[in-house]
């Protein structure tokens, strides 16, 4: 069961061109940093990214951005990214934009063996373009579908060898449903500890989701939005 | 848990003339709506001034989307944490008795309807309730986040916004222009104007800004405007 | 914010004869043993109960069965029961056998607000019939509808008054996915804690679905298979 | 996590003729099917028994729909713990690393194939894999527990049972005669007689039991059987 790898290259290590990718995080908070340093040294290309958000310019997703090595993202909002925008104006860059609930409900049918279930939003919007309509209790609901990774990249605070994770904070956000989709899950936590130490009623996420983990190195956490009060 | 009362926001001034309300204005109005126990989800904008108003014996608890019950004020200097956010990527802090969820869980409470009143900004409002807040066709767009959830779910939205665009344009219209977020769900908008309630025959005239007239209304408002009787003016 | 009670019977109040119960529990473990020996007491009766079983000659569910109280249940086993056996080969006992994970996947549906969803689980079995089927991947379906109910009761570990609740080991199991579905959640916990106390990060079922809660009484906890090993 | 090899049941032994395997046999056969790092589901009866035989240098988790991960042997006398039990309503332990989760979790988890076998028992399997072990008509039906969800889930689903039923009737058929728990799901049957994978075209026969012969097999089982070249017995 030990699922313990020695750095984030060998975390994201067999992800090919033209692969689909989850990356959780929600703006910059949780994002898999050393997961994407990784991606962005290893040159890989075509990638079809899904994640809530799609970084700013220089740092999440935004690096990858930077190097072309996005194909797709498909996320629920991508502002705060001027290079973003412009691949996404000139066309070199496809985006599927999905409601926020609709994106972390269909990740989390992706691991869970659910392959569609109907949902009210996005009904009589462009999201509902092409999808079966169906009436609930007089209300009218969308079908969508599960999403799939070839590979899950999740930052969590603590895990173990075993792969188990717990998380800490809003840093949650959609690692934990992400952690269930992937073909190949990996993990980069702040700390690693040993199995036995991590409560096993307060487990976020168990082992059995998760094939690969590492203690990632040198997080920036950096805040996109820093509001703060005066002290009374 | 109890009033989140000292957010302090950079505030812009709306530029309409002095009568109508200002962005505070709109959300002391909208913060008169709460209940005692509702849980709540303000949107980014005048939304989110809201929680700066709450009605004294009034608890409420606030709901980010992005994983977060109980949301509190913003953190004091120095003590931001870049692990706890809200839905606008800004630092917040929580209050006691606040919870933490993953996304899924998240949206589970607001499709669920555990989640009593959103409260949110839009460009256009239909007479029907149809609402229109994330697309303008030709524009950059950045997604819908999770609006179109929120307001396909909700039993109670508020939206909070101006009445007309820049151009003077009523954004309190027959039908949206603009793609649409959700349809027929908003049950109340409050303007700098007026606040009204959507029923099956149009938008019905509750109460007006302090010195602003039903004709002036009337004027700014392109949808069905239904008025009966006489329409008082809001009180603070 | 304040959702204490004072007792089970004040819980349970407003339960009428012909409404729809969710029961948490596995077993008798996990179950909420203080609002069952309440609703006994109260006499309430014609209820659909949906609990994955239904308890043990004389106790558990098996107390309200012994009342005639029950006049539906929807569960995925129901043995170890000679009262249960009896009143449903005499027809007075309906009895809705469905799969435990589309029990599991049914109640969390009704509680996140996903009218139906589609699963493999039980196609080409009776629980198919007159169900929608629909291939994915290659693979059969059936679509399953969100269950939902006028009171879900739910056994809990520790909780506050706002509602925040965890659970223990195994007595977890449906009792999170009903704490969801009810219209009206009642909590009972071994152990009420100040606001504050439970870590925000490792709350199980937020107080937002909660409507009442107390702390029971006297727990029996009883064990249905005491199996053990000799000390080596 | 380490292997469980202390796990002591009460057991019966099969009444079937001496040279057929007993339950612990079967469970020691199903075994040594195991590969490292697999989290596995036991279904109740010889399923359960398959953890006192784990093969030296194999490490695998053992799932329990109820909500568990790495469920342990059972705990030592006045040890046992109401709040920590199987599917099966036992008292167990946990090992080390082991997670405990809800329902719904321990369904996502088996619905999405993130657990790599399931052993349970059968009154019928068919030479398609169509399997029957949940409802006997006209007798007292007790539910299909999680039965549906795993045989419709599971990658490599094993089926541990006598090769034929007290009257001597074979439980491998052509077709099953109860009402189904799952089509064409089964991988593989080990027996009291032989240890069978299911093909295309039928039961394809892998190993006999020690002393068993071929001719007995064949006459024991009801559905097509492929016999191709030598058979060799099982080793333990």
């Amino acid at each position: 069961m030990n699922k313990l790898v020695e750095s984030a290259k060998e975390g994201i290590a067999g992800v090919k061109d033209g692969m689909t990718l989850m990356l959780g995080g929600f703006g910059l908070c949780g994002i898999p940093e050393n997961c994407i340093s990784a991606l962005v040294e290893s040159g890989v290309k075509d990638l079809t990214c899904i994640s809530n958000n799609a970084g700013v310019d220089d740092f999440g997703i935004g690096l990858m951005l930077q190097q072309r090595q996005v194909k797709k993202m498909i996320s629920s909002y991508v502002g705060e990214n001027d290079e973003f925008e412009r691949q996404m104006l000139t066309g070199e860059l496809e985006v599927d934009l999905i409601p926020q609930g609709s994106l972390a409900e269909r990740c989390r049918a992706g691991g869970a063996g659910i392959p569609a279930f109907f949902t009210p939003a996005g009904y009589g919007t462009e999201v509902a373009l092409g999808k079966e309509v169906r009436y609930f209790n007089g209300k009218p609901h969308i079908l969508e579908s599960a999403l799939h990774a070839d590979y899950a990249l999740v930052k969590a605070w603590k895990g173990d060898r075993y792969g188990n994770i717990i998380f800490k904070g809003t840093a949650r956000n959609f690692n934990p449903v992400m952690a269930m989709a992937g073909k190949i899950t990996v993990v980069e936590v702040e700390e690693l500890v040993e199995p036995g130490e991590l409560d096993p009623n307060f487990i976020h996420i168990p082992g059995v989701f998760v094939q690969r983990i590492f203690e990632g190195k040198g997080y920036e956490k950096r805040i996109e939005q820093r509001t703060t009060r005066p002290k009374e | 848990m109890a009033s989140v009362s000292q957010v302090i926001l950079v505030l812009k001034l709306s530029n309409s003339r002095n009568l109508m309300l200002d962005r505070n204005q709109i959300a002391q109005r909208i913060a008169q709506e709460l209940q005692d126990g509702w849980y709540v989800n303000l949107g980014i904008g005048i939304p989110t001034l809201v929680a700066n108003y709450i009605p004294e014996g009034i608890n409420v608890e606030f709901q980010s989307e992005n994983g977060l019950l109980g949301m509190g004020p913003f953190p004091y200097e120095g003590e931001e944490d870049a692990d706890l956010i809200n839905a606008g990527k800004q630092t917040v802090t929580m209050m006691n008795g606040g919870s933490i969820f993953d996304s899924s869980m998240s949206f589970a409470m607001i499709r669920g309807q555990h989640v009593q009143l959103t409260v949110l900004g839009a460009m256009e409002v239909a007479d029907n309730g149809d609402i229109a807040n994330w697309k303008i066709p030709g524009k950059m767009v950045k997604g819908m986040g999770g609006a179109m959830d929120l307001v396909a779910s909700a039993d109670n939205i508020i939206v909070a916004m101006s009445h007309t665009n820049r151009k003077g344009q009523s954004k309190l219209l027959r039908q949206c222009s603009l793609p649409l977020t959700g349809v027929k769900c908003v049950k109340k908008v409050v303007t700098n104007m007026a606040v009204l309630d959507i029923t099956p025959n149009g938008f019905k005239l509750l109460e007006r800004a302090p010195g602003v007239t039903v004709e002036e209304i009337q004027a700014a408002t392109e949808g069905r405007l239904i008025v009966e009787g006489d329409i008082p003016e809001m009180n603070f």
